[in-house]
């Protein structure tokens, strides 16, 4: 009887006994068998990897090392012409901003529309809800190029907007609204919206009714409600949004790429004509590892800000 | 009046994003070959025409073919990664989940261009193995994602009530971790397909002259061509798509996963 | 390798040929004359140069030719750079200036004159001075419109500079259109566009405000078919085509002020798998049965001399003998190409 | 009913868990004889489930012994165990039906299938669900789906039934009928039980010992009434029942665990106390709110404890602050002189009731009163 062994003086320093994922086969023998399994369940993955990811931009970063050599001849090196190239000239510093300014735009204007949407889908105790949350999705099915050929169809000069204008005499000429950047990033905008209205839904686990329903009871406005209540709750799945629509504006092609008419250079468009037109391979690898690395920046400064959120 | 303009806000909105997919859908009945929307009589000759297309059909076939061989082989090694980085123990286990998910925020553009360089020396530009491991890359993420969900989201005392009755592991996981996660791995399939069946960029790249997916068909068929045959082909593809999603919503209850 | 696994490899090697003769629509590969795989332009192309050259040649000689498609000539040297190693073409059809990139890294091989005798027929302006392919067609750059919308049609390139605004399609550098007409554009203000191309970039600054799009998608010939944009610069063997294609809604206008031709040249890739195959192909290409068909077909000049074009082929083609020609150095071109382009960015499209 | 042959047998155990300085479970050894039902009942974080997961083979111990029938387990795979275990979710597969998720360890131990069929059916009679068997977990109630679990894990006739908070799920009411339903299967079957709860209802109510868990070791490892009426710490007596504590200022041992205290409150008294105290310093006396008898100040009835009279005693005296009514039982907190609040739990009687504000005395019987040591 009595105690094994008796208390010692150390408060609340005992974690957590509980919820500790095992490992599927613990016990001391056993340890070097369960490092064979996971490898066996890791090395089919990471071989997968290598082909498809890890070694093409190996490849692309050594590609970005060669020159360009007279006559569009590919020439085997180590230097950082092309590199030199894009960085010491003004114009593809103007396509870096270009790229940046459209994948901000895209985002803003993606997440602002989407915002009022997941918060209806979210809110709404409508039966019809689940078609009315796939029917913002649904996009999502369907290819990229046929949704950018159904846009040059409204916007283009002979398009849906402008027949409609000019039968009504509120235009004399057809509005430019296709060839160009405007009509691409209108495309893109709606082309991309439905991951963030996807990111958004699932972001806004933390909007409880509740709240903003005992926010309105202690007597807050509505503006107040949601300016201290609802926006700050949903700011997380903000964030996930903008920077979704941010990270697949940048890189978008088809879509610019269809109705840009020549006046859009952006990164994407700029790498693939270097790529498959002019053939400068290490020139088009040098600009993909710069948007590589734009793209790297802007995700390190959103985790910052992220964690910054979190903390405020 | 308030409650007015937000109803008539949310309508604007879902027009915007239904928009070209309606325009889509009437364009496809047209007569003419124009790309407006003319007040003709409807017509279903776009509709024929695709059946005798061979390049969509063509295409159509390769897309079907490399999106499955890419959702069963992302599946088959998405999922013992998952089950590593759920279920075991080890160093490195952030960098390993996050090496994974990776590829997701690399722009295609970027990785079809790798992917190109990879390819042209060894042969595999134009080719069914290479869009399946191009897929592959960028499907892997997704796979993941669902699956390691659908594992965090299962009971792990189930894994061990399993065991503690006499199960090993390999018995555990297909008796009782298998059935559990099987939603998700469905859902993380499709999505691999849909992505893969819908890619564009990486496939323009990698296309060659040799096979070539239907985005990549369509691509260049707008290129030298724009009429109606463009949007019965997408109307048909938006059909196939719904019918995909309806299937698995019944058998799996895709919503729960997705939602999850 | 042991001598078992031999059978293996065969049966597995049997499977692959299998399937990708299946995929390839299932040519008869071993027949007895044997094969040449051709690279050439994609689409209309490769649909009227199959019917008009690689048919005849087939029935003539008994080697299948296959036509592989690409969609320019810079895929195609990527694909030749990408399996240099091993080629699986035997021929290319490509832009003379891409060709002269492709001599430069050593893809190509030098024609023997003895096994190609038709080279010698091929005219001065097609020749290479270092013994490679010569040219096989010629085109030169036009000015398509629709003719149900614009009831003036234009007579030269300058009149671009007088229609409605926002109505032009004009495919810009690096496509070789405009780099085309920049050298039309120089020639016609009396610069020397291999000396100072600024006042040429100058005067093609003042056509922006007219263009519609600087990269036409779909292309030039269906933009103004349908009416989506009234004029066009775009090639004549295509403009005919399409022209007749559309029933007369394209116009296609012989330009007053200028030609300027584009020259694809027909090459052996070095180390070719069919060599004499080959070199009987570019012969035959150079044959006046298959330069008088391919123009009756789709209005590519013919290279040579010794051609005899019925009329009404003859004055819908341009001949190499016009004297408006606007000689083009493609070659020195290939190296400019590039300053051109951004030339064109910076002041022609930005401004 | 418990015999002097330990069945399981823990020695030295310890857990420590990587990257954490002090550990989970701290060498704590334990016996458990053949049949017994033995709770691990601590607050969270004490390391009782980290045990049982040991015992149970999901975690491996950093150093020490489980010891079942005279064989160390440790280095034994889970599988291979032979236990049954109930978990606090039921961790019931979902994917079965009733019948199939009793019937898994039988399959797994590869029993023809007739011989499965007859036990489940046999062990669904059991916990009386035999009426269920083919439906799945999530048509069933929390309560059945309880006994579907328990079914589960005892149809093995498991060396050890593990029940890892088995009751924590359920709504109050059920969870009574459960520890009754539980401790009876468990008695007529026989089976070894280790049961880890926070719940000291729980744990008095069912379990034939009860080991106290608190920073990972064990605080005392005594049946229930020991454990109440004889707490080993000041932590068992706080964390089991409710308790006065009145510092000592000497204490005189004086043998067999008796002792002479003395403190400020009460003066000196004799009382029983644990073994082996020596100095007054921190020892306290430990007194049951219910067994303290209160009447109004100037009342000429004796206190009350328990309602009876108590003929002696200390009495102190004090000042009602809050009286908290539950029925049965009201709730007193007295203010007394040397500033501590003692608490008086009173049964209630018709037409008495002290108020807030009533000066009131203290009385109780020193037998009542047990002296704990520092910690």
């Amino acid at each position: 009887m009595s105690a094994a062994k008796t208390t010692q003086g150390t408060p609340g320093a005992a974690p957590g006994d509980t919820s500790r994922p095992a490992p599927l086969l613990p016990g001391r023998g056993n340890r070097s068998r369960t490092r064979w399994e996971l490898l066996a369940l890791l090395i089919p993955g990471l071989i997968g990897l290598l082909l498809a990811f890890i070694l093409p931009v190996l490849a692309m970063f050594r590609m970005s090392l060669n020159e360009h050599g007279t006559a569009g001849a590919l020439v085997e090196t180590i230097s950082i012409a092309s590199y030199q190239a894009v960085l010491s000239d003004p114009f593809y510093w103007q396509v870096i901003w270009n790229t940046l300014v459209m994948g901000f735009g895209c985002a803003l204007a993606a997440v602002v529309l989407s915002y009022p949407l997941a918060l209806f889908l979210v809110r709404t105790t409508s039966k019809w809800k689940g078609v009315l949350i796939a029917l913002a999705i649904a996009p999502l099915l369907t290819s990229a190029v046929a949704r950018t050929f159904g846009w040059i169809a409204i916007l283009g000069d002979q398009g849906m907007i402008n027949s409609v204008l000019l039968a009504l005499g509120v235009v004399e000429t057809p509005l430019r609204m296709n060839n160009n950047m405007f009509g691409s990033t209108v495309a893109l905008v709606e082309i991309l919206m439905p991951y963030s209205i996807l990111a958004m839904i699932s972001g806004f686990g933390r909007l409880n009714p509740a709240l903003e329903e005992a926010a309105g009871s202690l007597g807050a406005s509505k503006f107040k409600v949601f300016t201290k209540v609802t926006l700050p709750l949903t700011l997380p799945g903000i964030f996930t949004g903008f920077l979704l629509v941010f990270v697949l504006a940048i890189s978008a092609f088809v879509t610019p790429r269809l109705m840009g008419g020549g006046r859009v250079f952006i990164l994407a468009t700029e790498i693939y004509n270097e790529a498959t037109q002019t053939l400068n391979w290490p020139l088009a690898s040098a600009l993909a590892m710069i948007l590589l690395v734009v793209f790297g920046l802007f995700i390190l400064l959103y985790q910052r800000a992220v964690k910054r959120i979190d903390q405020g | 009046m308030l409650k007015v303009l937000h109803r008539a806000m949310i309508v604007a909105i879902y027009l915007f994003l239904l928009a070209p997919i309606i325009v889509v859908f009437f364009i496809s009945f047209n007569s003419s070959n124009r790309l407006a929307l003319a007040f003709e009589p409807p017509s279903l000759q776009w509709y024929a025409n695709l059946l005798s297309n061979q390049g969509f059909i063509e295409g159509a076939r390769v897309s079907f073919i490399t999106a499955s061989i890419t959702a069963i082989v992302v599946l088959l090694i998405g999922v013992p990664v998952s089950l590593a980085v759920a279920r075991y123990r080890f160093k490195f286990k952030g960098a390993v989940e996050a090496l994974f998910i990776s590829p997701l925020v690399v722009p295609s553009v970027v990785l079809g261009l790798g992917l190109l360089l990879v390819f042209q020396p060894i042969g595999l530009t134009g080719t069914f193995a290479g869009i399946v491991i191009a897929h592959t890359g960028i499907t892997i993420p997704y796979v993941i994602r669902t699956t390691l969900m659908s594992l965090t989201t299962a009971d792990v005392s189930c894994e061990e009530a399993a065991k503690v009755l006499g199960a090993n592991s390999w018995t555990t996981f297909r008796r009782i971790t298998l059935p559990i996660i099987f939603p998700g791995l469905i859902a993380g399939a499709v999505m691999a397909f849909i992505i893969s069946f819908d890619e564009a960029v990486i496939s323009l790249f990698i296309a060659g002259s040799g096979r070539v997916t239907l985005p990549v068909e369509m691509f260049r068929y707008l290129q030298y061509r724009s009429d109606p045959e463009i949007a019965a082909l997408s109307v048909v593809l938006i059909l196939i798509s719904v019918i995909i999603v309806l299937v698995v919503e019944r058998a799996m209850g895709l919503r729960k996963v997705m939602n999850g | 390798m042991s001598r078992t696994h031999i059978p293996v490899l065969g049966a597995g090697a049997s499977i692959l040929m299998l399937a990708t003769a299946c995929g390839g629509g299932g040519g008869a590969a071993d027949e007895a004359n044997g094969e040449v795989n051709i690279l050439g332009y994609a689409a209309a192309f490769e649909d009227n140069y199959t019917a008009a050259v690689l048919d005849a040649f087939e029935e003539e000689t008994g080697i299948t030719a296959n036509f592989v498609p690409a969609q320019n000539s810079a895929e195609m040297l990527g694909q030749l750079r990408s399996e240099s190693g091993n080629p699986t073409i035997d021929v290319v059809i490509m832009d003379t200036s891409v060709a002269n990139t492709a001599i430069a890294e050593g893809l190509l091989a030098e024609l023997d004159p003895a096994e190609v005798p038709n080279v010698e027929n091929v005219v001065e302006m097609g020749q290479n001075p270092d013994g490679y392919g010569p040219a096989v067609t010629f085109d030169n750059l036009t000015i398509i419109y629709n003719t149900e919308s614009v009831t003036e049609p234009p007579a030269s390139f300058s009149d671009l500079w007088e229609v409605p605004d926002n109505s032009v399609a004009i495919p810009a550098p690096p496509d070789i259109q405009g780099i085309a007409l920049t050298v039309l554009t120089a020639d016609e203000i009396g610069a020397d566009y291999q000396q100072d191309i600024q006042p040429a970039i100058d005067r093609l600054a003042e056509l922006a405000p007219k263009v519609q799009t600087w990269d036409p998608q779909p292309d030039s010939y269906q933009l103004v078919t349908n009416d989506s944009a009234q004029y066009a610069i775009a090639w004549n063997a295509r403009s005919q085509f399409f022209s007749d294609e559309s029933g007369g809604t394209l116009g296609a206008v012989s330009p007053e002020d200028g030609i300027a031709f584009q020259v694809n040249t027909i090459n052996a890739i070095e180390n070719s798998p069919n060599p004499e195959a080959a070199t009987q192909f570019i012969d035959y290409a150079l044959s006046p049965e298959a330069q008088e068909a391919f123009a009756a077909q789709m209005f590519y000049a013919p290279t040579i001399s010794n051609v005899e074009l019925p009329a009404e082929v003859a004055e819908r083609v341009s001949s190499p003998e016009d004297p408006s020609i606007v000689e083009i150095d493609w070659a020195w071109m290939a190296d400019e190409r590039d300053g051109w382009t951004e030339l064109w960015r910076r002041h022609v499209i930005g401004g | 009913m418990s015999s002097a042959q330990a069945h399981l047998e823990l020695r030295g155990l310890n857990k420590t868990y990587p990257n954490t300085e002090s550990p989970a479970v701290d060498s704590i050894d334990l016996n458990v004889a053949e049949g017994e039902l033995v709770a691990l009942l601590g607050p969270s974080g004490c390391g009782k489930t980290t045990t049982l997961r040991m015992v149970a083979g999901l975690l491996d111990p950093s150093a020490g012994e489980i010891v079942v029938n005279g064989k160390d387990l440790v280095g034994t795979p889970v599988h291979k165990r032979g236990m049954g275990m109930v978990f606090q979710s039921y961790a019931l597969f979902p994917h079965m039906t009733v019948a199939e998720n009793v019937g898994f360890g039988l399959q797994m131990r590869k029993l023809p299938r007739k011989e499965v069929k007859d036990r489940v059916q046999e062990a669904l009679a059991m916990v009386q669900l035999d009426h269920l068997a083919q439906r799945r977990p999530a048509a069933l109630s929390g309560g059945q789906q309880q006994r579907v679990a328990l079914a589960r894990a005892l149809v093995v006739e498991p060396t050890l039934l593990l029940l890892d908070e088995p009751l924590s799920n359920l709504d109050a009411k059920l969870r009574e009928a459960m520890r009754r339903e539980i401790k009876q299967i468990q008695q007529r079957l026989g089976t070894t039980t280790l049961f880890v709860t926070h719940d000291q209802d729980e744990a008095l109510d069912m379990a034939d010992k009860i080991a106290i868990m608190h920073n990972g070791v064990i605080a005392q490892y005594a049946p229930p009434e020991e454990i109440f009426d004889r707490p080993a710490t000041r932590f068992v007596a706080t964390f089991v029942g409710k308790a006065n504590f009145i510092e000592a200022t000497e204490v005189v041992g004086r043998g067999g665990g008796r002792y002479r205290v003395s403190s400020d409150l009460l003066g000196t008294l004799e009382v029983e106390g644990v073994e082996g105290i020596e100095a007054a310093e921190d020892a306290a006396l430990v007194v049951r709110p219910h067994r303290l008898g209160v009447r109004r100040r100037g009342e000429s009835s004796a206190p009350q404890i328990g309602g009876e009279i108590v003929p002696g005693g200390p009495v102190v005296p004090g000042r009602v602050v809050d009286s908290a009514y539950t029925g049965n039982v009201r709730s007193l907190v007295v203010d007394v002189p040397d500033g501590q609040q003692i608490m008086i739990d009173e049964l209630t009687v018709r037409d008495r009731a002290l108020a807030i504000g009533d000066e009131v005395e203290i009385a109780f019987d020193p037998d009542d009163a047990f002296l704990v040591g520092s910690r």
